[in-house]
């Protein structure tokens, strides 16, 4: 066990970044904000640690801590400027957000190494670290997934107007989501960048935009386990999947596609389906009241308005 | 005005570190390409050809050396699919062709075979990452070949270091490849042979230059920054306009239009792969005609079978040239044109080729499959001259230099003006 | 009748629960309503009835808060809310349903009820639990706790909306067209629901084109066309009115149509 | 200067030639189509390989790519776009599934291409059409340039006449502003979506062809670059604003040649989400949009 963990680090610290990463766009997406931002904060937060450790000798823990904070801060003022957006046009404004940031990463100079990026961050983060980070955040996120808060999310998410009407106030929970995204989005970025000791423009571009994406959609956008199963899918697919070979990209684009037709709450929503299925089936007794449940009520109300009527 | 064509062969992408050409042929062992003449009956060297540097030690290593009998299997990761796939496919052609010849030579030892397990890359950096920290972590693995793009070679030169395996790159032209004892490189940075430009540039009176490059590739960054204004400091031209444009822009007109206007003697073009030729064909559109000079770079040949006339007269340094007078290259060129159906060899196919040449002299040479004693011969191999499908090539710390060739091409094909 | 542009307070013989003064949406050129003043009776059930575009629902909007006024203010027990934010309504006592169905899908019949009660009663569990149970009493939900809403026929996925409005123990209940798209049997039973929500003291408010419905629910009707009201009184009064029959009733067959 | 102006008039023409049917499908049947620069690319990449094997003329060349871009654009809205809309809870989550699936949609044809080409340019250089330049008062002009000046300027103003003007185009819009009341106006939605995705497809395809034309020659990946720079451009000019496709490429187009020509040109890929990220931020309805006809 301990050969295959050390044999495979690389995979399983990848697989934690991006289940990172990926968590950090489901938790806006969570009550309805479609935001590509993250890549932005995961920018930040893996320039920023390789900038301090490389540039300025900060130590590895201060760099990641500071450089995480940094994003949260960005994702602060961005939340607020966009506050008037919505919808598509919300998801464009976080789109430029983050292509204007790896512009700025390749004209950054020196400080940001241009095109070539920057190399030789070499820390002291195991993937023990890493790890210890990502169940500390499944363990508060998992607190967004249960009882009342879960709820108010899950309203804002499905129907913002009926949430306020409901009570609930949506603009507080969108804007608060933007600063806990960004953090954790800039810790994808500043562990990323320890794993791999390199970040360059390239690495912060679109196509991460997408594949965050197509791994909350592949696996889920309602809990921690879809953005984890996502990230096991694909970055372990080209490793189980060999002989997929040249046509990765084929498999992909068409398993994102079934998945967006056929699974819109991806896997974890088949399973939480099935299992509402077999919960509802086990209580047969109460089920098969169902119907008559309904027409029971539907008698005794009709008694009561007769009733009232006489 | 001319036709515009361009189907192109050896092309560029994002993440490719570098195009450069280069000449190969068989790594520093006479001995080996000799067996595999004989073994073959294909490949045509010339006993001479293959007397150099190496002879001796190659010798001395056969005589003493037993490797116990079996594969040795050495991991290639390589761009496979994927944007870098062209150079990847094109390398590997000369790892396959450099393999076939090394056991067929029974060089070896009796019953030792070397085999490439070769993984895809997939031009990303995250899988090149993965499948090396992998392989690095074999004990069974020997040495290790590493990828063509600079992105994934960044990320797996510190494993290489840490792991203590050593690592021989191609292409990956990009700094933080060759970092320490561990990482090679068989592919020479742009700069280094780009001198020989500096006197067709004083041979032609250049006096004024504007710069188009590409400014998401490492190498041409380097060039068009560092490299041409030293050369110009050093020649005494001006550089009038350095102008760095992202390798996917389409429409050169602007900054065209804009060199136009700074009326330069030449124009020195440093776009990756087929881009090169999209720039001329564009340039040649809004009238920038001979006598006015049009600097290339290397890579650029493979890119102008298509505009054809419209390229004509780009000048550009190179490493490699199938008519180059080196006989080992020579011997290669035809090497490949038997294995592969008459196919013109390449740069890509060169380096990959004198690469797989090392690793396995390296194995012999230490007469050992231990990591430290590979790296140690290699270490050792690459001090000295190695004479190959590239011609001759010396090594600084680790990283390949050549003389290089000055070439332009006449509207059909490349011509060696030195 | 009152259209009074002016926000000045209106006098009414009884104290409304809420009053809409000169209230005025536009989009753009759209005047959606137009300068509408009107007060609740408590205890009753109020109509408002009015052809498609009429700005019935957008009136109900402005009430609740969730549409900007362009004019006018909206009062609730002498307080002017018109600054208010839309999820503050709810805490004013203003409760509502929707013109068509708004539950969560994923979320059971019991999550769906208990939603907006326990924003409404921050840390009283106990409280908020027999809230609920109340509501589906009332509703005549028991049993369906653990059902999902697509389980349910369109009428019991109605009461459940009128449930969670009244779980919160609202002193005005608005009901956006609650019979739309309902059979004859559904409808009878939810206008008997308002009626016996009505006999323990809720003051509502209905939005509706449906005018059998209407007649034989409200207490007050209101009629509305182009954004103002065009009349108002007791059902048989408003229904004979002219202008009533002009602009609403002798389009009402094109409608249904 | 004239010089410099003709030039940036040939890329906005050939930015409005991409941009228009994107427009067109995100601002009526409000598809906001990710997989439009792949239907882009894919298009002159089957008229690639035809040309590859028949030598074909300039004509026969463009009605390939716009015959196969109309086709693919259609199967897509048949078997992913129309399916999805379908399924949708809510619109929001629509809209989502929607770019979802464009973006999966557009993986699959340019990692065929890629395949294909190793990743190389492709380009009509088989056929036989061939490029002219021709100098006018020291302005160099090519046919490929008036053709592109003629057909993009040309399609973009009829188009935007046509849905002005004509009754299908009014149904369109209708569908645009509010989907319910269109089809209580009988309006025929999937029908009609399915005809604007035809159109659409048919117009990425000419854009497709015309495009390698003039840069001799495009690659796999060409029609991602241009994707956003499209949203850039209709969101300048306002989503469902023919007229503000024009301008939107007309700025565009405009800004990028300025930060050519007077800086050294390192930002130029900035210029599109600046300017994208700045109108939103300013006015998010674009300069011609209207906000109350806004749908999303």
């Amino acid at each position: 066990m301990m050969g295959w963990i050390d044999q495979n680090e690389f995979l399983i610290g990848s697989t934690l970044t991006v289940f990172l990463l990926a968590i950090s766009i489901q938790i806006p997406l969570r009550l309805g904000v479609i935001s590509f931002a993250s890549i932005g904060y995961y920018a930040i937060g893996g320039y920023g640690t390789a900038i301090l450790m490389t540039q300025y000798d900060v130590s590895t823990w201060t760099s990641v801590v500071v450089a995480s904070m940094a994003a949260a801060v960005v994702a602060t003022l961005l939340g607020l400027i966009i506050s008037r957006l919505n919808g598509l046009y919300l998801a464009m404004a976080t789109v430029s957000f983050s292509l204007l940031l790896s512009a700025i990463a390749v004209n950054g100079g020196s400080v940001t190494g241009g095109a070539v990026g920057l190399f030789g961050v070499i820390g002291d983060i195991t993937i023990w670290h890493t790890a210890g980070i990502a169940v500390v955040i499944i363990f508060l996120v998992s607190f967004t997934e249960r009882g009342k808060l879960s709820r108010r999310i899950d309203a804002t998410r499905e129907d913002s107007q009926l949430a306020s009407a409901m009570g609930i106030n949506v603009t507080a929970y969108r804007r608060l989501s933007f600063p806990i995204s960004g953090l954790i989005g800039g810790l994808a970025g500043a562990l990323a960048v320890n794993l791999k000791t390199a970040i360059n423009p390239e690495s912060v571009n679109f196509t991460l935009v997408v594949l965050a994406l197509t791994i909350i959609i592949i696996g889920g956008q309602a809990s921690w386990i879809g953005a984890l199963a996502g990230s096991l899918f694909f970055v372990w697919l080209p490793e189980i999947l060999v002989f997929v070979g040249e046509w990765e990209e084929v498999v992909y684009g068409t398993l994102v596609v079934f998945a967006a037709v056929l699974v819109p709450g991806g896997v974890v929503g088949v399973f939480n389906d099935w299992r509402h299925r077999r919960s509802v089936a086990r209580e047969r007794p109460k089920v098969a009241l169902l119907e008559a449940a309904a027409g029971e009520s539907d008698a005794e109300l009709t008694q009561s308005r007769s009733g009232k009527d006489g | 005005m001319y036709r515009s064509k361009k189907h192109r062969l050896g092309v560029a992408a994002v993440g490719l570190s570098a195009v450069l050409t280069l000449a190969a042929c068989s790594s520093g062992d006479s001995e080996d390409t000799a067996a595999t003449a004989e073994a073959t009956e294909e490949v045509v060297v010339e006993e001479s050809a293959t007397e150099d540097t190496t002879q001796e030690e190659a010798e001395a290593a056969e005589e003493t050396c037993v490797l116990p009998p079996g594969d040795i299997k050495v991991v290639s990761i390589d761009s496979m699919t994927g944007p870098a796939a062209f150079a990847g496919i094109l390398a590997e052609k000369g790892a396959d062709l450099a393999l076939k010849e090394i056991n067929a030579s029974g060089v070896l030892g009796d019953g030792v075979t070397m085999s490439i397990e070769l993984l895809d890359d997939a031009t990303s950096p995250d899988e090149a990452a993965a499948q090396f920290s992998k392989a690095a972590k074999d004990p069974d693995v020997p040495v290790i070949m590493g990828g063509v793009i600079s992105s994934g070679a960044v990320v797996t030169s510190p494993i290489a270091e840490k792991e203590k395996v050593a690592v021989v790159y191609t292409q990956a032209g990009s700094p933080g490849v060759v970092i320490g004892d561990y990482t090679f490189r068989y592919t020479p940075p742009m700069d280094s042979y780009w001198g020989g430009v500096g006197s067709y540039i004083e041979e032609k009176g250049i006096k004024t230059m504007s710069v188009l490059y590409a400014n998401d590739n490492p190498t041409l960054i380097a060039t068009a920054e560092t490299a041409l204004p030293a050369l110009a400091a050093d020649l005494g031209f001006e550089i009038l306009s350095s102008t760095g444009l992202p390798n996917s822009t389409q429409d050169f007109k602007a900054p065209i239009s804009k060199i136009l206007k700074e009326d330069p003697d030449a124009v020195a073009v440093l776009m990756v792969g087929a881009q090169n030729a999209t720039v001329v064909s564009q340039m040649r559109e809004s009238g920038w005609e001979a006598p006015k000079e049009l600097l290339g770079f290397a890579g650029i040949e493979n890119n102008f079978a298509d505009i054809g006339e419209a390229a004509k007269g780009v000048t550009w340094a190179s490493i490699f040239h199938v008519d180059s007078p080196a006989q080992s290259t020579q011997a290669f060129v035809d090497a490949v044109a038997a294995e592969y159906d008459g196919e013109e060899a390449s740069n890509y196919t060169a380096e990959r080729y004198d690469a797989t040449y090392l690793v396995a002299n390296s194995i012999l040479a230490a007469c050992s499959t231990d990591r430290q004693a590979v790296r140690d011969a290699m270490a050792d191999l690459t001090n000295g001259s190695i004479t190959g499908a590239l011609g001759d090539v010396t090594f600084e710390n680790q990283d390949a230099r050549v003389a290089g060739f000055v070439v332009q091409w006449d509207g059909e094909k490349m011509v060696v003006l030195k | 009748m009152e259209t009074s542009e002016a926000t000045k307070a209106p006098t009414y013989d009884y104290e409304p629960v809420a009053e809409a003064r000169g209230v005025a949406v536009h989009y753009g050129g759209i005047k959606a309503v137009d300068g509408v003043s009107l007060g609740l009776r408590p205890g009753n059930i109020s109509g408002i009835l009015g052809p498609n575009g009429s700005g019935k629902t957008t009136l109900l909007g402005a009430l609740t808060r969730m549409v900007q006024l362009t004019r006018g203010s909206v009062w609730c027990q002498g307080q002017n809310y018109s600054q208010v934010k839309s999820d503050r309504v709810i805490t004013l006592g203003i409760s509502r349903t929707f013109q068509t169905v708004r539950l969560l899908p994923e979320r059971t019949v019991w999550d769906n009820i208990i939603l907006s009660t326990d924003v409404v009663f921050k840390r009283q569990g106990d409280k908020v639990e027999g809230l609920v149970k109340e509501a589906i009493a009332r509703t005549g939900l028991e049993g369906l706790e653990k059902a999902r809403p697509d389980e349910l026929s369109y009428g019991m996925q109605r009461r459940v909306e009128i449930a969670r409005a009244i779980a919160v123990q609202p002193r005005l209940l608005f009901l956006d067209e609650p019979t739309a798209g309902m059979s004859r049997k559904e409808r009878t039973d939810i206008s008997a629901l308002m009626r016996s929500l009505r006999s323990e003291g809720l003051t509502q408010l209905i939005v509706e084109h449906d005018v059998g419905m209407m007649v034989e629910t409200c207490d007050y009707l209101y009629a509305m066309n182009f954004g103002s009201l065009i009349a108002e009184g007791t059902p048989p009064v408003v229904v004979r009115d002219a202008a009533v029959q002009e602009a609403y009733l002798g389009k009402h067959g094109r409608h249904d149509a | 200067m004239v010089q410099d102006l003709l030039n940036a008039t040939t890329l906005a023409s050939i930015y409005v030639l991409f941009a228009l049917g994107m427009s067109l499908v995100w601002g009526t049947i409000g598809i906001l189509n990710f997989a439009h620069g792949s239907i882009f690319m894919f298009s002159a990449f089957i008229a690639y390989l035809v040309v590859q094997q028949i030598p074909l003329g300039m004509p026969a060349v463009i009605a390939i790519a716009m015959v196969s871009g109309a086709l693919i654009a259609v199967a897509m809205q048949y078997l992913v776009f129309q399916p999805i809309m379908k399924k949708a809870k809510n619109p929001h989550a629509g809209e989502l599934q929607l770019v979802i699936g464009g973006i999966g949609l557009s993986a699959i044809p340019i990692s065929f291409a890629q395949r294909s080409t190793l990743s190389n340019p492709f380009g009509f250089s088989a056929g036989t059409f061939e490029t002219q330049a021709y100098t006018i008062g020291g302005v160099i002009i090519t046919n490929v340039m008036i053709i592109i000046l003629i057909v993009g300027l040309g399609l973009g103003v009829g188009t935007a006449l046509w849905i002005r003007n004509s009754k299908k185009g009014l149904a369109l819009r209708a569908l645009g502003v509010d989907p319910e009341v269109s089809a209580m106006m009988g309006i025929d939605r999937p029908k009609l979506a399915l005809a604007t995705m035809l159109y659409s497809g048919a117009l990425a395809g000419l854009a497709g062809a015309l495009l390698t034309y003039y840069f001799n020659s495009i690659t796999s990946e060409s029609g991602d670059t241009l994707l956003l720079k499209a949203f850039a451009i209709i969101i300048l000019g306002g989503v469902g604003s023919i007229f503000g496709v024009i301008l939107g490429s007309f700025i565009l187009a405009f800004a990028e040649f300025a930060v050519l020509l007077y800086t050294n040109g390192s930002w130029v890929t900035a210029v599109s989400f600046g300017l994208l990220f700045l109108i939103l931020l300013i006015r998010p309805q674009g300069i011609l949009g209207k906000k109350e006809v806004r749908r999303t």
